[in-house]
């Protein structure tokens, strides 16, 4: 459907940004961890992970759903209709799903957003000055909930107009400015575990809470993800390369969307 | 939207009609219960049991000026701006779906100024309406602190907690003037069963001072009695029941009908090519000319009809 | 199954103590109420009124039932077990049934008690000093937030050792110490709308909250009443005499309890 | 009971196992979960869905000065005080059942001053597990406020409201260490499903720190998966999961058996008439000396266990 291929090492197969965005998404994710996943990318990652090394990883939907289970090529199209409560092990309403995040039973959330800043702050209600907005966006959603109560993974694309300074607005924190500035507003748990784009995957200094390269996609430099990136990364002096999508990997991930609604 | 004082709860509940009587009536009288400028809370989420009916029920019957509230706002927000049913919706998140993206009308309303999105976490909004449900005037919570989103609401307190000192965030609660939610089925009295997702329509329905349901059959209360853990929400709640079957298409309503994707894909290109004039059109098309709710479904068909139920029924197949 | 009769007018059928106090407590009730029953005579007393005067009339149980329908001669023994449940409209949580009292839903509540005092007050914790208490009684369950949050009825057999001018610990507030005080604790709403006895039926001075005598029943004297109360009753000049059981109501009654269980 | 910090209650959660893991053991493996001296909450209510088994477990396996509680308590209470199992009841009220009147044991033990028995209002317990079960320090509510019964508990705070100015009672939220809750069917990861009167256990699950499932039947994950409506307790809160058939007897577990009166007369009898020695030798012949679950049993005996189930399913008769 698509000819926009990263640069494989020659001993795998070919593979899709979006593929290398899932995979390594999959990766950060642990077993037995419970996750709250979209759709899309973020739910194929999180299915993945239960078919690879994370058997006992279990999915959450805002919508109210615990623990679906996911047909391959029947992907549900959102969070809040009955194709994504299929064969679900629960049904319970919004409120106490989310609730479950506050009472701390959550590990991950996955996130995205217009825009993400150095402190790994998220926008998804409005591009360009709130009460005069260039764009209003659609909002935070489940999104504000995730972010201040579990740790969160952003999986995006690595664009420049994405990864700003300063988001024009705060939907999802990260670590606000910084520092101990998070706890410091309330929000004692969670933050961004890690940000995952086609570029590299991106931590945070555990003091000043920047943003900064964990790790490089394969065939990336650490030059070519600052290019990409609006503000200065913490970049250390020896950048490890990430493992390329394996075959297993993507041949499961090839089962789960055949038709490559999410993986083009 | 100020917190309701408890005696104004309390009076307003004593006055309604809370007995075991009949509430069945037409669409045109369930919308006479709505007064314009009333905060109208609607039930389901984003694609899935939209009170569409009712919704349509209203704009036919010219309702303005509402405050609509919702968990997740799909293109029934899209429809309230253009018709004049609301300027205002308190909602988590507004477009049509994630599939469609944008939506163009919503931006072309609010990025002007004619009507306003009050944005509230997922969460808050859940639990605003709980507070009102319980009967409280606000709730703890741990979330949206930190957040801009917190800074452009209304009428939150942060606290720190007497207990343990930590730092809260207490959620005004809502109590809607009116909740319209739709369900699979409903007897005479009101007795309310819902099936799979419930969304944060309990809460609603409890918070509200008047709960308008539409429901795809109605039941006996015999049927209903057989079935108690099914009853979501009681009939004393409720002030009307209108039998609307397909009653949030072309949105879903779990184990009957899946969305009806091509009347959402057309719809979605309406706004994509012709923004609010297309809406304009389609209210006039589906909403305002149709003589009754058949002639509504008319306009999706029964061939789009027969395959949304196929699909609905397929949660029980497992 | 007893001979303790009430002196009955000689135009109607004879009755006990029992029937008297049911047939009583039901005329209190009004059609559309929602009302919290216990076992035994309140039950009856609310399932006479829907088949007397109130057939709108809706019962909870504490147990989380909403709208049981009770059929004669099985009347449940408790409100928690699933007798009670008997072709309910609804079950819910506890907890979420109690709240329907603070959501201001439900208009009265029954109520009974080891002790009740001039102010209405109502003790079902501790006979003597709490803190060496000569019986400790089996305490509050839903009584407290029945009494706090809803009007409630009293039915109680009519007992100086059981009327005393202060209770040893209040259980389920009436109106405290009297005048405006119960608002003052931060309870705005309910209070005693009647005590119903086999002797009278007491209201409550608007303004002292006194305990006051409404209307005798038949046969009794004011004075009757007052011997068998341990404080000075607001007795008016004018006492009205209660109606006596109709043959109808007795009827309907026998039907429900036709082994005399709790009307005996 | 003092509220539990946060942060206690963020690390306690984390550090447990909660992945889709099979959690079935033995009757001895699931009473190790609870160490002398724990808060262990128990469901149901009354002479419902009491967990006799598990607390049948507890007292075999000779834990200690445990703190108990639960919305009402029946004559589990005794035991549990005779047993020495516990000394501290929480609870709204406690005797064995309102046709057997006043707990003579009840009143032996705490008149002397040798057990508490701490009265909360039923919904104070109520709201205190769901504020645990929340993630909150606290719930305000509107009753318990001028009673004697807010006068002898520890741990609530009054409050003007930041709102409304309107008076409100804080009630502190309750994280047992334990709850032990007997359900109808549960698979073998925890997933619990509850017919009927659901009592408080959803909230006590919730806000426990470990929760040990009693079950009539363990069922297959694909039964749980297909009525996920009826699932009340999720896997992930589940550390325990033991088959205990009539694992409420001489109690009732709704749709399955109704209370075992012949039983509940002769245990009345033995309190009326020997006092504590008589629990003592109850506790001896059905608690201590049987070797199995199905010897305490058979202390009831088949033709009661066929008639109470008989009873018991009669629910489903309508």
């Amino acid at each position: 459907m698509t000819t926009d291929l990263a640069t494989p090492p020659a001993d795998t197969k070919p593979y899709t940004k979006s593929q290398l965005l899932t995979i390594s998404a999959s990766r950060v994710l642990e077993d037995g961890q419970i996750v709250f996943a979209g759709i899309g990318i973020t739910l194929l990652a999180a299915t993945l992970a239960q078919r690879t090394h994370a058997p006992g990883l279990t999915i959450l939907f805002e919508g109210g759903v615990i623990g679906p289970f996911i047909q391959p090529g029947e992907l549900p199209p959102s969070t809040n209709e009955q194709r994504c409560t299929r064969r679900a092990n629960m049904l319970v309403p919004i409120t106490d799903v989310l609730l479950l995040l506050q009472r701390g039973y959550v590990d991950i959330g996955f996130m995205g957003g217009a825009q993400i800043d150095r402190y790994g702050n998220l926008n998804s209600s409005y591009i360009g000055d709130p009460d005069m907005p260039k764009t209003r966006l659609p909002g935070t959603g489940g999104g504000n909930d995730i972010a201040s109560l579990a740790e969160i993974i952003v999986a995006t694309k690595h664009e420049k107009r994405r990864f700003v300074e300063k988001v024009d607005f705060v939907t999802s924190p990260g670590f606000i400015d910084g520092g101990d500035s998070r706890a410091r507003c309330g929000l004692p748990y969670g933050g961004v575990k890690k940000v995952v784009t086609d570029l590299a995957l991106l931590g945070f200094d555990p003091d000043t809470k920047l943003m900064r390269i964990d790790a490089l996609q394969p065939g990336v430099t650490a030059e070519e993800v600052q290019d990409n990136t609006g503000f200065d990364l913490v970049i250390p002096d020896d950048v490890p390369i990430a493992e390329a999508p394996t075959a297993t990997e993507l041949a499961i991930l090839e089962n789960l969307d055949p038709e490559r609604l999410y993986t083009h | 939207m100020a917190v309701t004082p408890y005696e104004t709860i309390r009076e307003r509940t004593r006055a309604r009609d809370r007995s075991l009587t009949e509430k069945v009536m037409s669409f045109e009288e369930a919308a006479a219960l709505v007064k314009d400028g009333d905060h109208v809370a609607l039930g389901g989420c984003t694609l899935s049991r939209t009170p569409i009916a009712a919704i349509w029920a209203l704009i036919r019957a010219g309702r303005k000026d509402l405050v609509l509230s919702r968990s997740i706002t799909s293109n029934e927000g899209d429809l309230a701006y253009v018709s004049g049913l609301s300027s205002h919706i308190m909602t988590s998140w507004f477009a049509q779906g994630i599939v469609w993206g944008l939506s163009k009308v919503m931006r072309a309303y609010t990025e002007s100024g004619r009507a306003e999105f009050e944005e509230w976490s997922h969460m808050a909004m859940g639990l605003r309406y709980r507070a009102g449900a319980m009967g409280v005037p606000f709730m703890p919570a741990r979330s949206m602190m930190g957040s801009n989103v917190l800074d452009r609401v209304a009428g939150t307190k942060e606290m720190d907690c007497p207990f343990t000192g930590e730092r809260l965030l207490l959620l005004p609660a809502l109590n809607p003037d009116v909740a319209l939610i739709h369900v699979q089925r409903c007897d005479a009295y009101g007795n309310a069963q819902i099936d799979g997702l419930q969304f944060m329509d309990i809460d609603i329905a409890m918070a509200a001072n008047r709960v308008i349901i539409t429901t795809e059959r109605i039941v006996s209360n015999d049927q209903i009695r057989r079935a108690p853990d099914q009853t979501k929400i009681p009939f004393f709640t409720v002030d009307a029941v209108v039998e609307a079957p397909y009653g949030s298409a072309p949105h879903e309503c779990y184990g009957v009908y899946e969305p009806f994707f091509n009347e959402l894909d057309a719809y979605a290109k309406i706004t994509a090519t012709e923004g609010e004039e297309g809406v304009r059109k389609y209210l006039d098309r589906c909403f305002y000319e149709p003589e009754d709710w058949a002639g509504y479904l008319s306009h999706i068909g029964v061939a789009d009809i027969l395959d949304a139920a196929k699909r609905g029924r397929r949660v029980y197949d497992d």
